[in-house]
């Protein structure tokens, strides 16, 4: 297809020991009894963030003097895989080292670099995502919080929304308007990265159906914001919003959200499934393994440079999609009522977790109609 | 989308128009909160037994409101719609079934139990035993009618009052309505709390269950497209209300056609219930095909209806999720989609391909 | 919903005894060899409408003094369920009973009436349907063939496409443009009975997929219609093809075009079936369930003089979609590699015709697309 | 869309170039159609065989062309590409193990059976008794490569000639492929033309057939995208491109996205049967998981496509059938999805849900 490149990769040695080690370190967290499985990266731990950044698996491919280990991408992709199958819980630092972390050593100023990266690496230092605005979800262009140039560098008013863990992380990169909308209607908004302990921030928790308090809304009232915490050129920040969203969007958790409830539907239909069973699992199967070779595909390309959007898009469309259908079908060749009453029965617990998650799939970092709507273009229909 | 109460129907529109007023007012955003919470809506229970709705298919001579099956459905919907968090739908079944049975159903809410596909209650010497899980409210209803076979087999019901049953509460299903595991241990009924049961047969209350669920999920499922053609006309994007998107619309167009087709076969099984008060109606095919069908449309509408809303509908403050989580919930009880097409197929396959047109437009 | 009227019908005890009266007929032809099961409205056969015909069952509704009944829509409905159900080969008479019978009986001229329908009611005429052009599909009010007065009524020239059956039919009920297009694209059309046989016609087959001749391409050249062979008003064309395809849209064969071929999987799955092929006949049994009481509705609507246009509209959408899955289901449980060429295995010719046929079905009679677009409508969307 | 060939890849530019200019001079519409009507392309096959397509993958010194399994696959996907009516895919396939088997493949068409799953032939004493149905092109190959197994279950190939088995011809699959039954009734082999079966277990050619089909689906799948990609930028209806419409642009989106998925799982295969011929690849699982994955797919891209293409894309003058009748038969050969996924799942519960990532992964 034209400029969809999901070229055959083989991961090159380095990975796989790269594999090794986060599976024998994994292996002895759990052991340990440091970690619930069946979590997933959506689970805020900051305990497990602060082991596992000390252990080098945490912006593994930034230089060393910011902290990094100098890795690959392919070998940061292996572990985010490895973490997502074992059903670790990655939510606490997950957005700094995906795309937050990248941005300011791309983008960023020196002092944001030299402050902030060597926090995140060590798993203290956690990133929310800003984004939308409550007239701007999709419609991302449309956001109306402002930044005026101030003394000390900028004053922003407005507001952000959905997020995620903004009462508990310490920063966020906040796509603004620094100039007035015109013609086009990409131009004059610029990413700021966002302290969220300064002055002039209010943020508003909103629980989500389940009762879970991870989204909040984040109030600007004149707060300023220095002028080398800016990511990028003034009014480039659709560029650099562009960028953060193929990094968003490109990972293994996009197909492996709820990878665990399909281990535990596994386990639930035993050994010697029925036939409905088997194929119906069978055919989730060959899904996840298409996904993971588009997904490892997709690293490649990172890992030479590329900003793989389009890519991206596809392979979260798909991957949301197959997403959506895990818990649709397990429920139904594994019959059970959920509830997230019973903890100790791990496969109806993950069922209601992932049943009341999954709206989210294909909402956040994307909708399916915008990703449709990439796809559509990256196919020349518009 | 328009609310239940929009079709013709011979429930007085007096009685549709009071219990929507009464839902309007005890089952306010605030009282479903609440209920969420763990406290339970005294208040809004109070006013139903007031207006006579717990007990409306009860015949008047037996204190009842001597209404009609389908009108009796009418109003499961319109609770469902509200998500009134009461087990009305299961006092309304019970109270009818225990008069049909020639008993007086007595006040407060009653609830059934065996609630899932295999678990079995039995009865000798007019002692109960049995364990039953999943019971909606069991814990805090005043009374449970339970579905127990006698030696021979013969289908009974038993009615059990609150003391005579050993409870763990806890249980919820993830609309956060109780579900508790109850325990009959070797309860010892007085005659006039045993009888033969009308209508059930070993499927004990799976078939009938099924078809209250099968209303509750249509007026759920009104309610989801209800919001989401709201909000579809309200959100702006790009320019314009996503209403106007193709995307959009083809999605809610589908939608409806679920919600079409599911009220289609929960009115047919509203119409099997009526029969079997007269004539031996096919209740069991009816029960399968409206669960099945229904539980299949809960999902797809809910879906949609979520991705209508993007993040906003995923917030507890968006009242959506009162209806969605409620439709995730009821779609697997008494029995899931799967359980019910096997029955079907079953039965289809046992009878032969030539044999399935007469079985959908009679004989 | 709004406007949406699947109100509960039960049938009158008169639309049973049709019923017993068609099938006793369809037996004693399928006992008499007559008729090849399997079949269904797509296949044309004179023979067999020649016989249905004098047996009463076409043309049912109409008044006894143009050869019908004088029957009610909804006896008319049952015998057309059963005509389906046991896969009798109707394509010959079809479009003439359902749709530009009906037509002529409401908009036609007398004498129109008097010299076709009791030919059609005596199952000896039949119709194409002419209102898609080359370059109008879905869009039909960008029909470009034109009627200009001429001495002798009208003069057409343009061309007509998918009209099916042109080269055995007997007429076509054509839409045309009769002013030129202003303001309102709608206006200005106009409906026309096109007797085949006459001069300034000329028809190019289309051989669909599988090779089988249906379609037809009419040329007009000069095409001479007389007055009294218009359909409404002049102008008044869009208003006469609405009511058309709400007819067209509005009967049991938008899920029924494979009926058959679920009764031979069922068969094929035998009287103990395995776990998958009792769920997944189930499920497409409470699919069929629900559609019949919802087309049953329909038809009651229809007897009370009512127009379903949107109704018709929804129950085509959910009804083809379910006629475009009983292939996909079927071959998942009971697998065979489908062949034209083995007619004696009866599972496996119906599983190759429906596979070929099928993408048919979300396009004839108005794309799934327009469909929906017309439910959005209806819900107050657009 | 783009041709297959604009992948990175190792075979030479030079070579699909020229199998790209050889198919549009042999197998334009007319051959096609043509073929559909029951005549053989012969000169296609013809310029195939003096292009050395058809021993591609047999080594040098075995007559062939040495190409690498990766370009070989590429060269199958080009021809279902151009819908090419002549058994490349089974020829190369069949010449390929019968030179690792260490036998010289002949000249002309070889085909492969049994082909379907459940059927079965027998070797003992140098006699080979069987039966096949559906074997592609059977009764035209000039030889047909037969799997089966000895008296002790060992894995055999042999050589038969076309005067050496008895044929039932005029089957066809819906692309009007010839498919036909062969019957091998006591065939007494020479020496060398029976040989121990490299890379086949018991499921015979069911593996590598079906990884072919996968490579085939791929190749049509592409071709089915070109044509509505193309179709949807010339269509106007209601003023405007249909490529402007936002339900068609997501229609082609899930299009791709399937398209995507299965050239994943088709490449995944390759890489498994490369690995075979050094190491014990797992080539079952791999064979597995692309046929399921690309029929899956193969239905919905051809779906996709005809709704796209309205009622012309229906009728035989348009191109497009070629390629959808294609995947509607491919898609059921060589053990349709679910015979495929029923074998993962099977494996993936026996091993238990966490086996399942190093299964995917890696160990």
């Amino acid at each position: 297809m034209q400029g969809f490149r999901f070229d055959p990769l083989r991961l090159p040695p380095e990975a796989a020991a790269t594999r090794q080690r986060i599976r024998a370190y994994l292996s002895s967290e759990r052991e340990a009894g440091r970690f619930a499985a069946n979590r997933s990266w959506d689970s805020f731990d900051p305990d497990f963030s602060r082991r596992l950044g000390p252990a080098g698996f945490i912006g593994m491919t930034w230089p060393k003097r910011y902290g990094g280990q100098e890795r690959s991408a392919l070998e940061r992709f292996v572990v985010t895989e490895e973490l997502l199958a074992s059903g670790a819980p990655c939510g606490a630092h997950w957005v700094a080292d995906r795309q937050s972390g990248p941005q300011i050593l791309k983008h960023g100023s020196e002092r944001a670099r030299q402050e902030i990266l060597p926090r995140i690496a060590a798993g203290e230092c956690y990133f929310g995502i800003g984004m939308s605005e409550p007239d701007s979800g999709s419609d991302l262009a449309a956001v109306r919080t402002r930044a005026v140039p101030a003394d000390e560098g900028w004053r922003i008013n407005g507001s952000k929304i959905w997020t995620s863990n903004a009462h508990r992380a310490h920063y966020l990169i906040a796509l603004v308007r620094t100039e007035p909308p015109g013609e086009d209607r990409h131009a004059g908004l610029t990413q700021f990265v966002i302290d969220l302990s300064a002055p002039g921030l209010t943020i508003r928790p909103i629980r989500n159906m389940a009762g879970h308090h991870e989204f909040n809304e984040v109030f600007f009232e004149d707060h300023l914001v220095a002028d080398d915490m800016r990511i990028g050129p003034p009014g480039k920040g659709w560029q650099m919003v562009l960028g953060e969203l193929a990094f968003e969007r490109a990972g293994p958790e996009r197909f492996m959200s709820d990878y665990r409830l399909l281990v535990e539907a596994i386990d639930r239909a035993g050994p010697s499934p029925d036939a409905r069973q088997a194929v119906e699992i069978g055919r989730l199967v060959s899904h996840a393994a298409g996904l993971r070779r588009m997904v490892t595909s997709i690293a490649g390309l990172i890992e030479q440079g590329e900003v793989p959007g389009v890519e991206a898009a596809l392979m979260k469309d798909v991957g949301t999609t197959f997403e959506r259908e895990v818990p649709e079908v397990v429920r139904r060749i594994a019959p059970a009522e959920p509830s997230l009453d019973d903890p100790a029965d791990r496969y109806v617990d993950a069922l209601a977790r992932v049943t009341l998650q999954a709206p989210s799939y294909t909402l956040r970092g994307g909708t399916r109609e915008i990703l449709r709507g990439m796809i559509a273009r990256g196919l020349g229909l518009r | 989308m328009s609310h239940p109460d929009d079709m013709n129907d011979s429930l007085s529109q007096l009685l549709l128009d009071q219990a929507e007023r009464l839902f309007a007012e005890h089952a306010p955003r605030q009282v479903l909160e609440a209920a969420d919470a763990g406290t339970p809506p005294e208040a809004l229970w109070t006013a139903l037994e007031e207006a006579g709705f717990p007990l409306a298919l009860v015949p008047e001579e037996q204190g009842g409101a001597g209404l009609e099956v389908a009108d009796g459905m009418r109003l499961v919907r319109l609770a469902a719609y509200h998500a009134a968090p009461v087990p009305l739908a299961e006092t309304m079944l019970a109270a009818w079934l225990w008069s049909r049975a020639g008993g007086d159903p007595p006040d407060g809410e009653i609830t059934l139990a065996p609630a899932r596909p295999g678990q079995r209650a039995g009865i000798a010497g007019g002692i109960l035993e049995g364990t039953a899980d999943g019971v909606p409210w069991g814990a805090r209803a005043r009374h449970c009618l339970v579905f127990a076979q006698d030696a021979s087999g013969n289908p009974c019901l038993a009615l059990v009052g609150a003391q005579q049953r050993s409870a763990r509460p806890g249980g919820r299903n993830i609309a956060f309505e109780p579900r508790d595991r109850l325990q009959f241990d070797r309860v010892q009924l007085a005659a006039t709390a045993l009888r033969p049961a009308p209508l059930l047969d070993s499927d004990g209350f799976l078939p009938l269950g099924a078809i209250l669920r099968s209303q509750q999920m249509v007026g759920a499922m009104q309610r989801c497209l209800d919001h989401a053609l709201g909000y579809a006309g309200e959100r702006v994007q790009f320019g314009r209300p996503i209403a106007k998107f193709q995307a959009i619309q083809h999605m809610l167009a589908v939608a409806a056609g679920h919600l079409a087709a599911a009220t289609a076969v929960a009115d047919m099984a509203i119409d099997a219930m009526t029969a079997g008060e007269t004539a031996n109606g096919d209740l069991a095919l009816a029960a399968a095909i409206a669960k099945a069908r229904t539980g299949e449309a809960a999902g797809e509408v809910a879906a949609i209806c979520h991705q209508v809303h993007g993040a906003m509908g995923f917030t507890q403050e968006h009242p959506l999720h009162y209806a969605t989580r409620r439709l995730w919930s009821w779609r697997d009880e008494f029995g899931s989609e799967p359980f019910w097409q096997e029955r079907i197929g079953r039965r289809v396959c046992a009878a032969g391909g030539e044999a399935l047109w007469p079985m959908l437009a009679g004989a």
